[in-house]
Order: C-alpha cells, then structure tokens, then sequence
C-alpha cells in the first residue's frame, strides 16, 4: 500500500513517461512555475528542465506547435490549468488534431494529449464563475478522433496518463481540480490503465449508477447511503468517456434495468445523454428507469450558497434511485458537504 | 529597468482636477485595502486579483471618459471599474457573491459588470478587447460620440485576438482605444519567458496605428495619452495603442506577496513599490501646494465612510438563489 | 402561393429586417460579394451597402466585435460560409456570448445572430471533405445561454430568421448547402416562426421520425415509401434543437412509442442522443424502439462514392422502422439519389 | 502596382541549377493545365484551387528544401506539394479521391498529405502555421538539422494564429521559415477590404524577426531570399519571415477566370499574366543562352508522359470504401 496523492501519481507518472522516452515533453502555462500546476510538473521540471516548457498565452496556436511536434515524433503533454480556455483552441483541437491522421487516409498520427483542468468547486466556495469552471466532455467527445479520458482515482490518473502518452491517437485528458488531493494506493512502477474500459467498484443488482470524474465521490457516498434503505446499487466509475465501455455498461443495465449516469457537465446534449441514448437503443422495453444527474442547463454562478445549491450532491442520486422505486424523495443535502475536500483560497486561481 | 519619469503639469489642468486624480487614486487604494484585509480575514469566496500599484492606469483612463463611453476590463477589474464610475456599494456585494452586487453576486470578482455605466468585463485573457471594438464598431454605426477602451495586459498580447482587433480597428478607423498595462508579469511568467519583444506597442505599429509607451506610474502621463487618443477618437480619426507600463505589487491572485512565496524577488517588488503611483503624486502635489495634509486627511475620511456604508450595503444583502436565475439564462 | 427558394427567402428577411430595424446589419466574409453567400446577402447589400461588412478572415475577433457591437444596441448577423471555420471563434461563442447575460445577472443582452452553412453533399460528389463539412450542432446546443436553430423548409428560414434577430438572446441559424436551392411557398410579408416550436409534417401512428435540416429530404422519401409498406409514419421537423419542443415529440412518442432521430452530425454525444435520451428518462419501459440515423463517428471523407456509403439516406431510415417491427431489412439505396438537389461544382467553395 | 523585377544571377548558381528551376516550374505549370481540363469536364469531384502564376513562389521553396525538411501547405495545395517533391501520381489519384491518392483519396485536393515526404496539409486558413512551427520544435528537440516551412496566403495573416506562432518562433529562435503568398486576394476580397497594412511582413518585424518583402514571380529572388532563411534556420540563427509578392490568374476555387464573371477586373488579370514567372524566367533563360528550344520541348515531352502515366495510375485506381477507413480513426 502506497498512498499518494491524485496529482502527486500525475506527476510521478509525468515524470516516468519522460524518464522512459525522450520524445515526451511537457507543454503549457505555469508549468515551470514553482507551484507546477497544482503540482502535477514538479518532478519533470526538476528532472528535464529542457522538456518542461512554458508558454505564452496562445492556446489555438500552442495546439498547434503540439500537433507539429507529435507529427515530428515528439509526444507532448500541453497542460491547461483550466478547461475553459480550451474553446481558444478549438479550432487546433477539432479541424486539426482530430482529424490528423484521417486526413492523411491514416498514415499520420498525433499523439498529443491536453490535460484539462475542471475548476469545480463542487460544493464549496471556491466561486470560479462562469469562465473558470466548465466541464466541456461532451463537446471533444463529439468529435470523431478524439479520445476522452476522465480518471477518479490516484491509480487511474497515473495508468490512463501513461496509457494516453504512449496511445498514438490525441487524447484530452480531463482532470477535476476536486481530486487532486484525493489519495489512492498507487504502484511505483509504470503501469497502464486501458482507454476506453470502466471499472466497477461495487457489485449490486437493483440500480446501475455509471459516474464520471468526481462525480463518483458523491456516488460513493450515495451507494452506502441507498445499502441503509436496502437498495443495491451498482457503481461503475466510467473512466473513459470516448470510446467508452459500451459492454460493461450494458451487462450492468440489463441485470439491474435502471440507469443513473452521474456528470460533472451541463445536462442538456451532455456526457449522459450519450450512454443513456445508447442503452435506449440497446435496450428500449427492458429499461424501467433512467436518469441523468448533472448541471443544470446554466452557466455556472459563483457564490457560496448558490453553488451548494447548483452543483448535484449525493443527495440527488439518492433521490432518483428512490423515484425509479416509487419512493418518497429524502431532503438532506448533508450527503453533499462531507464529500468535498477543503480548497484552499490560495489556489483560487 | 523602466524609471519612473517626472510629473509634467500639462497646460490644460488645474488643480481641482489635479485633485481629482489624486482622490480617485487614493478612493482605489483605500477599497483595495479594504478588500484586502477582507481576503485575507478568508472573507470572499471567488478568485480576486488585486491592482495595488496600477492605480494611475486605472484612474488615467477613467478621468478621460464619460458615462456612456464604455470600458472592457479584464479578471483585474476593481480599479478600472471604480475608475470609470462604477458603484462601489454593487461591486463590494459582488465580490461578497451577493444579491445586490453588480452582477447579481454570480460572477464575483472576475466578472465586474456594469452595463448602466457601460463597464463591461472578463476574465478570459484578451477575451475583451474585441468586444470593445464591437462596441467602438456600435458607436459609429449609431452615429454616438462615444468611446470604447479595452483594458488588457501584456499577457493578453500573446492571444491573437489582439492582432485581429488591432487590423480591424485599424481598417475601419474605430473610435478605440486599447490600453494595455503592460506590468512585466502575467501569473507567475516574467515578459521575458513568453515574449520576443518586450514593447507590446510594437504590434499596434506594424498596423499603423498610434502607438505610445508611457509610464503607467504616471498620472499625469497617462491622463495626457489617454486625452490624445480619446480625442482622436472622437474625432473619428481611429483607433490608439497605448501601452502603460506598471507594476502589480501582490500575487496574481490574492491578497499575499509573492516575494515571500519566492515567486518574485522581494528587490524587485520593493524597488516598484518605491515608485507607487498614489505616493509619488502625492508628495508632487504636496510639494507643489496643490493639496496640503489636511485636505487629503478629509479625502480619507470621506473615503472610510463609503467604503463603510458599501460594507453595510453588502452586509445587508442577501445570497442570490438559484430559482432566481433560471430566468435569466 | 409565392414559391421562392430558401436562399432567397434568407436573403429577403435579411433585407426586411434591415429596412425595419437600423441596428440590423450583416457582416461576415464575403457578404459583400459579387455571389452573395449562396445569393443571401444580396438584396441588404443592394440597398444599405454601408450595413453590410466585410470582413477579413479572423474568426474569434470578429465574433467578439459582434458581440461588442450588439451590446452597443446593434443587431448583428455573422455569416459563416461553413459551420467548419465556428471553432476557429469558440472563445467568443461559449465563453462570452453564451454567458454575456448570464455574467451581468441578467442585465445584459446580445442580440447576435450567427449564420452557420453546414457544406455537406449529402449524396453527391461534392468532396468538401474533413474541414469543409461539418455538423456541429451538438456543440452550441450544449452551451447554456445558446439557441440553435436548424430550418428545412423556406418558409421556416424566413420565419425563423426574423424571429433569431428580433430574439436578445444569441442564436446559432444552421443552414445546410443542400436547402439553399429547395423551394417552398414562402410570403412577402415579415413574419415569426417561434424558435423552440417543432413543426409536424405528417400525423402517424407507427413510429415518430423526428428530423433535423435536410434530413428531412430523406425523411420525406421513407415517409412516404413506408406507407407503401404499411407504416404509418408520424414525422416532425424539429427546426429549433435549443431549447427543442419537448412536448410535441414526448406527445408523438406516447402515441407511436417509437422513436427515430434522423441529424446531420455524427452520431456519439450527437443531437440525437439528447432527444432519445429526454424520452427514454419520460417514458422509460413504454419504449418499443429507438434508433439515431446520423452519420457515423468518422470525420466525413471526400469523394463521389464513399460519400454516399458515409452519408445516411432514406433506406436507412426505412431499415430502422422495418428493424423495429422485425421486418427484413431492403435494401435500395436509390432512396437517397432522387433525393438530392444538383450541386454545382462552381460553388464548391 | 508592383512591378516585375529583373532576373539577377548570384554567383551561387550554375546553369544545372537554374535550369531545374525552370524544369519545375514547367512541370508544375503543366500538370495545372491537365488538372483544368479534368475540371473543366467536371470530373474532379473536390474542390480545386489553382496555382497558375504562383509556380515561382513554391519552386524557390522547393529548391531549397531536403526530404526530410518540412513544410505545411494550404487549400492551394498542388504547387507546393510538387516543388516539395510530393508524388504526381499520388496526387492525381487524391485529387480524383481514388484509393491510392497520397490521404487514400478521401482527402481531395484540399488534404495533400505525404508524411513520407514531410509534407502536411491544412485548408483551414492559418491553421497549418503553427503546426510547421511544432514541426520546427521537434526538430529542435531531436537535433535534427531539418526546417520546416509554413506557406500561408496574404488572408491568413488576418488569423490571430500567425502573430501568436510569430512570437513563439522568434522566442524560441525555431528553425522555420514563414512563407506568406501575398497574392492580393483572398476569395474575392482585395488586400485593401480587409488589411489596414498591405505590406503583411511588417506584422513579423514587431516580433524582431527578420522579414523580407520580395517579388514572388521572380525565381531567382525567391530562391535567393528562401535559400537565406533556410541556412539561418539550419544555423540555430532562428525563424525568417517571406512575403513574396504574387497573384493567381483563376477564380479563387475552379478552373475559371475571374473577370468573366466580373468578380476582378480584365486589366489587373491580363497585367499579371503578361508577368507570368514562368514565361519570363525562359525568356530570361533563352536570352542568356542557358537553354535553348529544343530542351525546352523534351522537357515538355518528357512532362507530358510523367501527366499520362500519372492519369493511367489514377485510372487503375479504385475508390476506397468506408468499410477500410473505419480502422483509421
Ligand atoms: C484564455 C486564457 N488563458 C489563460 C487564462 C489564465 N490566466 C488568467 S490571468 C492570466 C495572466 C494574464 O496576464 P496579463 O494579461 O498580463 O494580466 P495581469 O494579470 O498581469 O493583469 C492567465 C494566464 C485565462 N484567464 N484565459
Ligand atoms: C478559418 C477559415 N476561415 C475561412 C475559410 C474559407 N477560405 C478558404 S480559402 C480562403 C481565402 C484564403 O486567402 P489566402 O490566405 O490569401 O490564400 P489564397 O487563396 O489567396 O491562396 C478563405 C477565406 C477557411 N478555409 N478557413
Ligand atoms: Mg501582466
Ligand atoms: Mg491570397
């Protein structure tokens, strides 16, 4: 048992990727800064200065230069403090990266992957607004030739970073501010998580509830919570959200017949709506309950209450597994605030 | 390093609105200090970035305008804001997220906007200068003697957009101005690990426009470039590029120093902090007998008690819910 | 009966707009051409040359002075020759203009109108290829703060031209090539088609088909080739996807219990899948069957016959009804080829 | 207006040389008007943009160029890929979207992609400069003494991503050369609609890059100028910036002329025509006696056969299906 810290394996793994391959680079703002992106770029800075990179701020072109570079053979890891600026490179992102190795009948290939930052104050005060705390999955999974990939815990960063700098296709690596101090057992050695399979982390027959990202610490606490009233739920940590693991997914649905999928994005044209749109199709007739928990269709507001109240809580889930059966809703949103990790106003940024 | 140059009494100004420089100045400073204090008693709940030493920038462009010129502001909002006439009781609840706050206490620090005194505002890097060619563009389409100033830093001049909006407001001739404090640092990155050039106002030149470095530090400096380009947009002669250099003396963002993180070197923050706009006019106006001790002792008076009622007002203001803000989107 | 083409039915409620309102006006690039954007911009230019603006290629930029000009009281409509060059602007579209009303608490408006040509050659040669083709709805509609419309027939894209620019919230109007040509009784006067409102093309009771833009080509073609067979088919037209008419498409689906989603873009985290996810959350276990007709999740390749293996035409949808009864599959891809309107290469840009 | 300059021979140059440049331009010249035949019979199904008249501006790269340099193309693709050494065959089959184009025929004339050959391809504009930029990294970073150049269009330079990729390459001194086409026009938007500074390589100078303004129909001063800021690039010394002056003769897309249907004035086009750098540099070239006809018509011969065989190779091909891509994505 080795416990670290979720971005402390992303730095390790960061590291060991360099270590391993000199063709791995790091790219990004702050990423030499002495705080290293939430510390995720110590370990590389330390050890290849000459490969940990800072930037201007340019995110369309930086794309760009990243995708030049992997066509080079290089293997960047271009580091975004926040998601929301990805939108400035998404011209970079969608017509070129995306498409690099299509466009060229597949005899390219681009093994870029951005990490993103999604700077959610899931429950706390930590009032990032509208422009700083998005959660834009949906939108790159869209986009054919990209690859999404959204770890929960410490291991899972770690094995699907090395496993997403070792892939040749791009990868956007989307990571939520809220986990990064969560602890996990986390193997020294260099290891790799599959993209594009989940991974169950509890058996039960009554409710599948598929997770994303730190989502999954509400689940958690929600699974235990719905164990007291008798209900048996199934939780699967989804992990990679393009491709994702259609399979698990539906071996689970057709045993338990009710689907939760709990995002940390807008509801609307969201992450949900795929695995549930997709479950229908498999499955229309035999499903008895479906239903997404995410953000509201609204940008997000910053404040101290208010996003107690805009974020979804353990609390919700709890709520729409007891509407599939027919039960009365409770009301305790308690189930919300235990979950969060304090973050400190110094890292508001 | 750049020095800061000499106050120059220009022939236009008399000493009441010298004054008025001086009291914006000092009504900026004592809120940041307010503020402040505020952040670090852990109070705000939202990312604030302080503009202790950048006051002379802020109140420079802000004594040049009037109310229905407008302004775009950046994620360092509180000085231009107040500078251009922004309510202090509004920005004081939205930076405290509350209902009364300007922005209906949703946006907090990095979204300072008042679209009645026409200050408009956001936190993505460069994300504003376009918006204000937008409006400078609404001007001339409604045949409004107005002005728009986009407010950026020299980080911003690495995103593009500014070289599409300089073209633009170039080729149209826009009754602009972009204003850009260039304040050597954009987080923790020095100008120097993220620019080729150090004078941003190059880039205004390689598309014919106006383009001035002055010191930022400067009132009087400011006020006077700030004049001309106004006026040359007033008069529908186009767009000016100012470039104002300056100083942040806090963290990015938050209400510490940064020499005690190691970010900066402490030389460097007290050698800026040495040439503090509001002081070093200060002693200039003391020593020209423009304002003498006790004037500027009723100044501060007067100051504290605003800032104490915006406090209350902001005390006194409830959370917003989320069942209000349905409707707005 | 006036029959005018969808082209010009844009290009008459632009003019109209401009000669009522003075704050309207349109810019984009080659809005001031000899050609007009596909013949769109021709009569506004005729008649307030100054109101018209051409612009030089900076996409974001010119999405930020749109915004600025309509927070100024202007009314903007931005003009995209193809919805592929839309990433280019994506910081103004999802960080600002998405959230301009939002930010202020509401106070704000802007007004901006974004015309979007979707440049697919849905059956034909037209080679437009990976850049040139895309159907990005999914994304905008994603966004809180965004409306998405998609009119197919001219009527509609009079109507709900008008009602876009006289809207104060911001509209993405997505056109599609293949519609610019296709005529329809459109009238002389101004006129709304509320946006958010589907239109029902023809009452059935087997299976609701719910299209979006020139998918609805092709729908016509299987509605009426499904009779043949027997199947009475229900077929709505969506027109607006966001905000998307709910109750119309939940009201079909309870009747016919049978759900297909004919859109453009691609399939994954595709317009689509938030409709049937929506309707298996209402009416799951009363589902009898639902599918997505789109394109695949593949960037669109060019050439005269991969294309028309890549793009979906009526037959698919005919299989997708026959596979909800257990019918055989048949297979006549001429279903599709009658459907399309001539392209000619010289407007292949 | 800018007139033709005159052809000067540097000493670096012996016949062989300057007599290749002629042969590739010829070839490049040829394949174009086979290529406007297939469209005028409309049996390219893709759209196509031609290079007649700018055959001098890729030639000069192209002769500078080692396989293993890079260079990152645009919509008016064919000129470039060929002087760069692309395939003829391979481009005719993608130009045709057959199976054994150089992209596997699903990319068309606007995606000639040959990574073998260090050859990429964007048609979005602007989008393929920073992308030659990271080609310039990566050489950097593996040591290679490769460079890599970005040809780009006067209307990219209207795209924020050339001033945000001009500021990296000039920080970071990559080995890169920026290549801009200025051919006055992008679609049927003249420079003067669009630019408020025509001379589009001032925008580098404000990055403290080197940059040249040359006449682009003139061989010898496009190699001679490219050839110069490519030895800067393979020395470590750091990216240069081209402007090569120019203009295509047809409409913006198709094999059509523009003051047909009135979108261009007859004059302008019959002007530039009358500079066509082909005819002019073997004029120059019969004059000074460095070729005489009869090479010129086995060259011509011996052109017309690579044409014909490429167009049997692209007959022979079939179309690719969609069944063999899904493993590409
Ligand atoms: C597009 C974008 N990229 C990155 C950021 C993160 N960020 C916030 S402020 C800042 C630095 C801005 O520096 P500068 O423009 O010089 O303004 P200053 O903070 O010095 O006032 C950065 C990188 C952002 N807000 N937007
Ligand atoms: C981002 C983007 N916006 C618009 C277009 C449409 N478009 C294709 S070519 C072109 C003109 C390019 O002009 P220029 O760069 O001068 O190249 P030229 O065609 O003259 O060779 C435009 C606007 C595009 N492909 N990409
Ligand atoms: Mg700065
Ligand atoms: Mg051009």
């Amino acid at each position: 048992m080795r416990l670290i810290s979720y971005a402390e394996a992303i730095n390790e793994a960061t590291f060991q990727l360099m270590d391993k391959n000199p063709s791995v680079f790091v790219m990004g703002l702050g990423v030499t800064d002495k705080s290293g992106v939430f510390g995720t770029t110590l370990k590389a800075r330390a050890k290849f200065p000459d490969r940990v990179i800072g930037l201007p701020i340019a995110e369309n072109a930086m794309t760009g230069i990243a995708l030049g570079a992997a066509a080079g053979g290089m293997r960047p890891i271009f580091t975004h403090q926040r998601m929301d600026f990805l939108p400035m490179a998404m011209d970079q992102i969608i017509n070129h990266l995306a498409k690099w190795k299509f466009s060229m009948g597949g005899k390219g290939s681009a093994p870029v992957v951005i990490r993103a930052i999604i700077g959610q104050g899931v429950g706390g005060g930590w009032g990032q607004a509208c422009q700083h705390a998005q959660s834009l999955q949906a939108i790159f999974a869209h986009i054919p030739g990209l690859q999404v990939v959204m770890p929960y815990t410490a291991f899972d960063a770690k094995g699907m970073l090395i496993a997403s700098v070792c892939n040749d296709a791009p990868v956007i690596f989307i990571e939520h501010r809220h986990l990064h101090g969560l602890k996990g057992d986390v193997p020294r050695k260099m290891y790799e998580v599959q993209l594009g399979k989940a991974a169950k982390l509890r058996t039960g027959k009554d409710v599948t509830i598929v997770g994303l990202s730190a989502m999954n610490i509400k689940i958690k606490i929600a699974v235990d919570e719905l164990s007291k009233y008798g209900f048996d739920a199934e939780w699967i940590d989804l992990r990679s959200l393009k491709p994702w693991d259609e399979k698990m997914i539906l071996k689970s649905v057709r045993k338990t017949k009710r689907l939760i999928v709990a995002d940390t994005g807008h509801k609307s044209f969201g992450a949900g709506s795929e695995i549930i749109a997709t479950l229908a199709e498999k499955l229309a007739g035999k499903l008895k309950g479906v239903k997404r928990i995410s953000l509201p269709d609204m940008p997000v507001p910053a404040g101290p209450t208010i996003e107690k109240e805009y974020y979804p809580c353990a609390n919700d889930i709890i709520n729409a597994v007891f509407e599939m059966y027919g039960k009365k809703p409770v009301s305790n949103r308690e189930y919300m605030k235990d979950s969060e990790p304090e973050v400190d106003f110094k890292e508001a940024f | 390093m750049i020095q800061m140059s000499k106050f120059k009494k220009s022939a236009d100004l008399d000493n009441v609105k010298m004054v008025d420089f001086y009291r914006q100045m000092l009504y900026i400073r004592m809120v940041s200090v307010a503020l402040r204090q505020s952040a670090l008693k852990m109070e705000l709940k939202c990312p604030v970035h302080f503009s202790f030493g950048q006051e002379a920038t802020a109140v420079g462009v802000g004594m040049n305008l009037k109310k229905k010129d407008a302004i775009v502001i950046t994620h360092r909002s509180h000085a231009p804001y107040l500078a251009k006439g922004g309510d202090l009781k509004k920005m004081i609840a939205e930076i405290y997220n509350k209902k009364d706050g300007t922005s209906g206490g949703i946006g907090g620090s990095m979204h300072l906007n008042s679209p009645e005194k026409n200050i408009f505002c956001s936190a993505i890097v460069s994300g504003g200068i376009s918006i204000a060619a937008g409006l400078a563009l609404s001007f001339r389409m409604k045949r409004k003697n107005n002005v728009a100033v986009a407010f950026f830093g020299d980080g911003a001049v690495e995103e593009g957009g500014l070289s599409e909006t300089l073209n633009f407001a170039a080729l149209k001739k826009l009754p602009m101005v972009f204003f850009c404090e260039n304040n050597m640092y954009a987080v923790n990155s020095h100008i120097s690990e993220t620019k080729a050039v150090h004078e941003v106002s190059r880039i205004a030149r390689a598309y014919d426009l106006p383009a001035i470095r002055i010191d930022g530090n400067n009132i009087l400096e400011v006020y006077k470039a700030v004049k001309t380009a106004v006026n040359r947009a007033r008069n529908s002669r186009g767009s000016t590029f100012i470039e104002a250099t300056t100083y942040r003396w806090l963290e990015h963002v938050g209400p510490r120093f940064d020499h005690i993180s190691g970010l900066r070197p402490e030389k460097e923050v007290r050698k800026w902090i040495s040439r503090c706009p509001l002081k070093s006019y200060e002693k200039y106006l003391l020593k020209k007998t423009i304002i003498n001790n006790k004037e500027i002792s009723k100044f501060k008076v007067n100051i504290e008690r605003r800032i104490k009622a915006a406090w209350e007002y902001m005390d006194r203001s409830p959370y917003p819910k989320l069942k209000q803000l349905e409707k707005i989107i």
